[in-house]
C-alpha cells in the first residue's frame, strides 16, 4: 500500500521565482559558489533550482588584504568585499563555461547607484543570464559609508535606478542591518522590484585579544552561517507579511528542513550560502532531502508550503 | 581564478584507525573509495564531528590538512594524515574512532612542482609541515638525491620522524633545545646543506617564519625554494577567496588552489595573516 | 625572577561604570541571574563586579505560556517576556535576601513611558541599590509594538522621563534590532543617561516544522548567547566611538577572553547572562580568569585596556 | 520562586563509565567529590563534549537527566544516569569516554514525595522516565508493597530492566507490539493494578499522554498520582523560567524547582509544551 503511495506520489519541486522558473527552490547564494564551474566536480548543476553567480562589479576588482575569513561561534566572519572578475570578464569568460540548462542569476555590487545601474545595463540581453540580484549591503560612498540598504531614500533610489535600466527579472538582497526589514521591503516592492532576496550576512566584530586588533584586516566583517539562521526567519516572515512579491530565503541553510522553514516563513525559494564551503555537495542534497521530506509527508507540491507558518497573534 | 582538481571528490569517509603517536600527534587513516590519488603537496579538507542527522555547527569550518600518504587494501583506496591535536577542530578530529565518518573534499591544490634543475633536492619542515614533504621526499628520492631537514622546538614536536627514517633520503634534523638532532634552528641546517650543495632545489613548508628564511637563504645562494603556505581556509576549493596571500607581482593569490605550494619569491612575506 | 614578579605584580581589577564603583568589571545580566540568592550555591556573589537582577514591572506579572525557550545553533532563544514578581516584591522580599557588599542593579521594564519612571521612583532611595539599568527592549504599544530601542524618538522621551524620576547611576540597555546603535547611544547620551548596556537578545524566529508553527508558544524570540558574540561586539565598537558615557558589554560572554575582547571595544565593564544557565559558576570564573589573563601579560589595570582595540581607518 | 537545592554543586566530573546497553540505551558513571546525596527523583544537568581550553557551544544547553543511583567507590561518590542516545545533546554524551570530564550541575528539583496513605506504591514509568522512578522504587520497598509497571513500544525499548528485577517490588512489563511483558499500554497494568489495590498510591513518569492517562485512570479510583514532567530546561534551577508548566490554579510553575514532581492534578495537560 505504502510502496503504491511511494510510486505514485511525485513531488512537484518547481517554484516561480520573481518570473524566474525554477526546477526546485533550492539556489546557491552570491559570493559562495564562485562562478558555478567550480562546483562542477561535486554536484549536478542541473539538479538545483539554480546559482547566484558572485556579484559584479563594472570594472574587475581585487579584494581586501588577508585575513579575510574568521570562524566565529556556528557561523563564518568575512570581509571578502568588493573582489570579483568584473562584469566583461564574467559574460565573456566565465559563462560561456556554464553548463546548458543551468539557471544563472547575476549579482550587481557597486558604489555608486549610476554604476550599479550600468552593470545592470550591461547584463541585460546576455543570453543565459535569468535575472539579477541587486546586492545593496555595499557601503554607500556618498551617505557615509552606511549601506544602500540601511536607508530607506537610498534603496528607493537605488531600485529605481536598477529597475529602470534592465527588463530581466529584478531581485534586490536586502541588508539584514536595518530596524525594519518591512520597510525596506516596501520601498523595493514600491519601486518595481520582481522579488527580494534576504538575508545578507550580518555586520559583526571579531577580535584578537593578543593583538588587540580586529581578527579581519579590513576591520568589521559580515557574519554568516548556522549562527544567524534564527534571525533571518524572522526577517523573511517580517518581509513576507509587508510585501506581496516574492521572497528567497537566506541564512545559514544546512539542511533540507532548514530549507522548509524558509518556505513555511514565506520564502518562494531559497539560497545555500556558507553551507556550500563545508559540503560542496550540499545545495544538491538539500534540494533532493526537501523532496524527500514532502514525499514522507504526503506534500505534492513544495509551493503549497510557502508562508503557511501559523504564527499565534497577540 | 584556477578552479579545482577536477578529479577531487566529496565523500564521507570511513575512519579505519586514528591513533595518538605520543604528546598532541595523531595519525589519521580514511577509507576513501573512488580516490583519485593524489600529487605531492596536496590536501584535503576534513569536517571532523557527527555528520547525518546531528550535524556539528561548532566549530563550524573544515580544517586542510595534506594528504601524507595513501595506500590501497583488500576494501580499496585509503589516505594517511598526520596532525597535530591544537585547537578545537583537531581536537574533535581526535575524537573520531574507528567505524565513524568524516566528510572529506579532495585532493585538493596544486602540489609541488618536480625540479627544473637536475641537482639535489633539499626539504625543510617544521611543525605541522612536516606532513606536506613526505610524498614529495618519496617520489623524488627516486630520481635524485634527497635530504629531509625537519626542525621542532623540541624533540617531542617532531612528527613523523619514523616514517622519514624509512626513505632513502638524507635525514637531519634539529631542535631549539637540543634533545634531538643538532641544537638549534633548521634554517641553520638548509644553510649548511646549500653551501655544500649548490644547485639544489629547496622546497619548505612549517611556520611562516621559517618559510620566510628559507626563502631569503636559497636567494642568497641562487637557489630556487617553493614553499607550501598553511594559510586558513573556509572552502579550500577557490571559492571563498578566504585564503588570499600578497603576490609580490601585486594583487593576491588563493592559497588554496593557486597554491598552496609557490615560488617563494612571489609572495610578500610582510603582509601574510 | 619571574616568581618575583608574580609577587609585586597585582592586578587592579577596579573599573567605574557610570558612578557605580565595582571591585572587578564581570556582573551578571538581567534575566539570566534571577534575584541574585539563587547563585549562592555556586559563587561567591562578593566575587563578582555586581548583578542585574531580573526586569521588574510596577506589578507583577505572569510569564508567556510554554515554550518559552529553544536551542539555535550556539545560541539559545526566549520568550520569557515580563514575567517577574514587581517592583514591591523585590524592595521587600528579594533585595533583603543578598548578602552585604554585593552590588545590586536593578533593571526596569514597561509597556508604557510613565510606568517605566514609577518603577524608577519606587527604586530610587531604596538602600542597596546601586543603579537602574532601563530595558529598551520592550515592545511599545502606542507605537504599534516596536521597541523602545527601536525609535529615537520614543527612546528620547523614554530616558528624558526615567531621568527625571531618579537621581541613581542610569544605564539604558540598547535593543540591537537597530539600524544604526550609534544613534540610538547618542539619544541617550543626550538625555543624561549614566551609561549604555548593550545588546540586548537579538529578535528571531525558530520553526517546528513538523507542527508549521513557531517553536516558542509567543512566535517570536529573542536569540542570545556565543551565536550573537560578534554581532555585540561590533555594537559596543560602533556606540564607543559614538558617545563618551560608559558602556557596559553584553551578548554570548562564554569566557575571560571573550570579556576581554569586549573591553578592547570600548566597554568598561561586561554582563554574563545565557552562560549563567549553563554554568552557574560562570561570573566568577570569567573574573578570576580576566585577572589571570592580564597577569599573565603584566597588566596592571583592567581599565587600561578600554577602547584599546586597533581599528584599521579606511 | 522556590530556590534550587541549596547543596547543590557544580562541578566537572570525571567519567568512570560510559557504556551502551544495547540499542541507543547507555548507562554513565560519574565520580562527583562532594556528591551531598540526592532525593528520588531529583536529576541533575549534564553539558556533555569538551570542557576548558575548546569548549563546545553547540548545542548550547545542557540536558537534564534523573539521578539513576549513586553509590561510593575507595576514591568518592559516584553516581549513575541512564540515558537514551536521541538527539545532538545525547549523541554528545554517548561518545564521552572515561577519564573525560563533563561539567555537572546537581542534584536539582525537589523530588518525589513519600505516600501520605499507608497503602501499596504503582509505579509507572515509560521511555526515559523509567530511569526517574528507580531509586523511589528502590527506597518505598524497604516500607510497603511497591509494584513497578515499565512501558515501551518494543522490548528493545526497555530501560533498565534488570537493575529493577533486582529490587523487591512487583515488576510488570507492557510492550505495544508484545515483544515483552503483556501487548498493550503500561496504563492498562495500571488500569488493573489499581482496580485490585484501591488506596495505592501511583507514580508516573514518561511521555506526557501517558502520564495524563495516569492522571485520569488514578483520579478515577480516588487514588493519588504524582507525575515528574520531562520538560525542556536551559538552567536546571529556577532562573531562565523556561521550563514553564500551566498550573490548573493559574499561573505557572518551573518543572526544575516546583517540580519536577507534581501533583497530577495540578497541572493543565492540555496546555503542556
Ligand atoms: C594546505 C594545508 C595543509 C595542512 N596540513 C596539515 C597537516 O598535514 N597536519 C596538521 O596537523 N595541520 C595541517 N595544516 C594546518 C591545519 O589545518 C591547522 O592546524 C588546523 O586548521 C588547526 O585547526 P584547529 O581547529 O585545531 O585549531 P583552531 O584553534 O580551531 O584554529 C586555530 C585558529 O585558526 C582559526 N581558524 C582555524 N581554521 C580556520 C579557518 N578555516 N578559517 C578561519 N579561521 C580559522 C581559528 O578560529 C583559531 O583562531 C594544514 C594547513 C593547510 C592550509
Ligand atoms: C527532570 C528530567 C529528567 C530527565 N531524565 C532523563 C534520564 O534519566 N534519561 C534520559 O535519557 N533522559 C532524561 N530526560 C530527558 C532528556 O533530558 C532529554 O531526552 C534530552 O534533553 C534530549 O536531548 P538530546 O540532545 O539528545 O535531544 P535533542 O534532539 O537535542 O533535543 C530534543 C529536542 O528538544 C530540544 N531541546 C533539547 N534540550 C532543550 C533545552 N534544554 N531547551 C530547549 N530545547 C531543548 C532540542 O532543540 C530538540 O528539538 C530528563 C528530562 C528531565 C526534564
Ligand atoms: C565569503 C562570503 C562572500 C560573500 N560574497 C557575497 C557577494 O559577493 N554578494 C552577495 O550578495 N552576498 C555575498 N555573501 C553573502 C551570502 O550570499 C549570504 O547572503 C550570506 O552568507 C548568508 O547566507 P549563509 O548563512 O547561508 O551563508 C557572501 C558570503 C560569504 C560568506
Ligand atoms: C531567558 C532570558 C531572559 C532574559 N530576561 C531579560 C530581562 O528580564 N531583562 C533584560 O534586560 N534582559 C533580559 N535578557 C537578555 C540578557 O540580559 C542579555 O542581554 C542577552 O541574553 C545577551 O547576552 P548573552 O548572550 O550573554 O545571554 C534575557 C535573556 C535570556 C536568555
Ligand atoms: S579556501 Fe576558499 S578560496 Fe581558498
Ligand atoms: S530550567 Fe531554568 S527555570 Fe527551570
Amino acid at each position: 500500500m505504502s510502496a503504491d503511495i511511494d510510486a505514485v506520489l511525485e513531488v512537484d519541486t518547481r517554484v516561480d521565482l520573481a518570473g524566474i522558473a525554477l526546477r526546485n527552490p533550492v539556489l546557491a547564494a552570491s559570493g559562495t559558489f564562485g562562478y558555478g564551474s567550480e562546483f562542477a566536480p561535486f554536484l549536478d548543476l542541473r539538479k538545483i533550482g539554480g546559482f547566484v553567480a558572485k556579484s559584479l562589479t563594472l570594472e574587475p576588482r581585487v579584494g581586501n588584504p588577508p585575513p579575510r575569513i574568521a570562524e566565529a561561534a556556528s557561523g563564518l566572519l568575512n570581509s571578502i568585499s568588493l573582489e570579483n572578475v568584473g562584469v566583461e570578464a564574467f559574460i565573456h569568460e566565465k559563462l560561456p563555461a556554464i553548463p546548458e540548462g543551468v539557471v544563472v542569476v547575476t549579482s550587481a555590487f557597486e558604489t555608486e547607484i549610476d554604476r550599479y545601474a550600468e552593470v545592470c545595463r550591461r547584463l541585460t540581453g546576455v543570453p543565459r543570464i535569468a535575472g539579477i540580484e541587486i546586492n545593496a549591503s555595499c557601503p554607500h560612498v556618498k551617505s557615509g559609508g552606511i549601506e544602500f540598504g540601511q536607508d530607506p531614500q537610498v534603496l528607493r533610489q537605488l531600485v529605481r535606478s536598477v529597475r529602470r535600466a534592465t527588463t530581466l527579472p529584478l531581485l534586490v538582497k536586502l541588508s539584514p542591518n536595518v530596524t525594519s526589514i518591512a520597510e525596506m521591503a516596501r520601498v523595493c516592492e514600491g519601486e518595481g522590484a520582481d522579488g527580494l532576496s534576504l538575508i545578507n550576512a550580518v555586520q559583526a566584530l571579531e577580535v584578537d585579544v593578543e593583538r588587540r586588533r580586529p581578527v579581519l584586516a579590513n576591520g568589521l566583517g559580515g557574519l554568516s552561517g548556522p549562527a544567524i539562521r534564527p534571525i533571518a526567519l524572522r526577517m523573511v516572515w517580517q518581509a513576507a507579511e509587508a510585501v506581496k512579491i516574492p521572497i528567497c530565503g537566506i541564512g545559514g541553510i544546512d539542511s533540507a528542513q532548514d530549507a522548509v522553514k524558509f518556505l513555511l516563513c514565506g520564502a518562494s525559494a531559497v539560497q545555500v550560502g556558507t553551507r556550500n564551503y563545508l559540503n560542496p555537495s550540499a545545495a544538491q542534497e538539500i534540494a533532493e532531502g526537501m523532496q524527500a521530506w514532502a514525499k514522507g509527508r504526503g506534500i505534492t507540491r513544495l509551493a503549497d508550503l510557502v508562508g503557511t507558518l501559523e504564527m499565534p497573534r497577540r | 581564478m584556477p578552479a579545482a582538481d577536477p578529479s577531487a571528490i566529496r565523500i564521507l569517509a570511513e575512519v579505519v584507525a586514528n591513533c595518538c603517536e605520543g604528546g598532541a600527534h595523531h595519525r589519521l587513516t580514511l577509507r576513501v573509495p573512488g580516490w583519485p590519488g593524489f600529487a605531492p603537496g596536496q590536501f584535503v579538507m576534513l569536517s571532523p564531528g557527527p555528520v547525518g542527522a546531528v550535524p556539528r555547527s561548532d566549530p563550524l569550518l573544515p580544517r586542510p590538512m595534506a594528504v601524507f600518504r595513501e595506500h590501497a587494501d583488500e576494501r580499496g583506496p585509503c589516505l594517511e594524515v598526520l596532525y597535530k591535536r591544537s585547537g578545537r577542530g583537531t581536537h574533535l578530529l581526535a575524537a573520531a574512532v574507528a567505524g565513524e565518518s568524516i566528510a572529506l573534499v579532495g585532493p585538493l591544490g596544486s602540489g609541488f612542482r618536480a625540479p627544473s634543475a637536475p641537482g639535489a633536492a633539499l626539504l625543510v619542515a617544521g611543525g605541522t609541515g612536516i606532513a606536506s614533504v613526505f610524498e614529495l621526499a618519496r617520489t623524488l628520492a627516486d630520481e635524485r638525491a634527497v635530504s629531509v631537514l625537519l626542525g621542532a622546538r623540541r624533540a617531542e614536536d617532531l612528527m613523523g620522524e619514523a616514517d622519514f627514517a624509512e626513505l632513502h633520503v638524507n635525514l637531519e634534523i634539529a631542535t631549539e633545545d637540543g634533545s634531538r638532532g643538532t641544537r638549534g634552528l633548521v634554517t641553520d641546517l638548509l644553510e649548511k646543506r646549500l653551501a655544500a650543495e649548490p644547485g639544489a632545489t629547496v622546497y619548505a613548508c612549517g611556520p611562516t617564519p621559517m618559510m620566510q628564511r628559507c626563502v631569503e637563504i636559497a636567494a642568497a645562494h641562487g637557489a630556487a625554494c617553493s614553499v607550501s603556505l598553511e594559510n586558513n581556509m573556509a572552502c579550500g576549493f577557490g571559492v571563498c577567496l578566504g585564503c588570499a596571500a600578497p603576490r609580490t607581482s601585486g594583487g593576491f593569490a588563493l592559497v588554496c588552489c593557486d597554491g598552496p605550494v609557490f615560488d617563494g619569491r612571489d609572495i610578500v612575506w610582510s603582509q601574510l595573516p
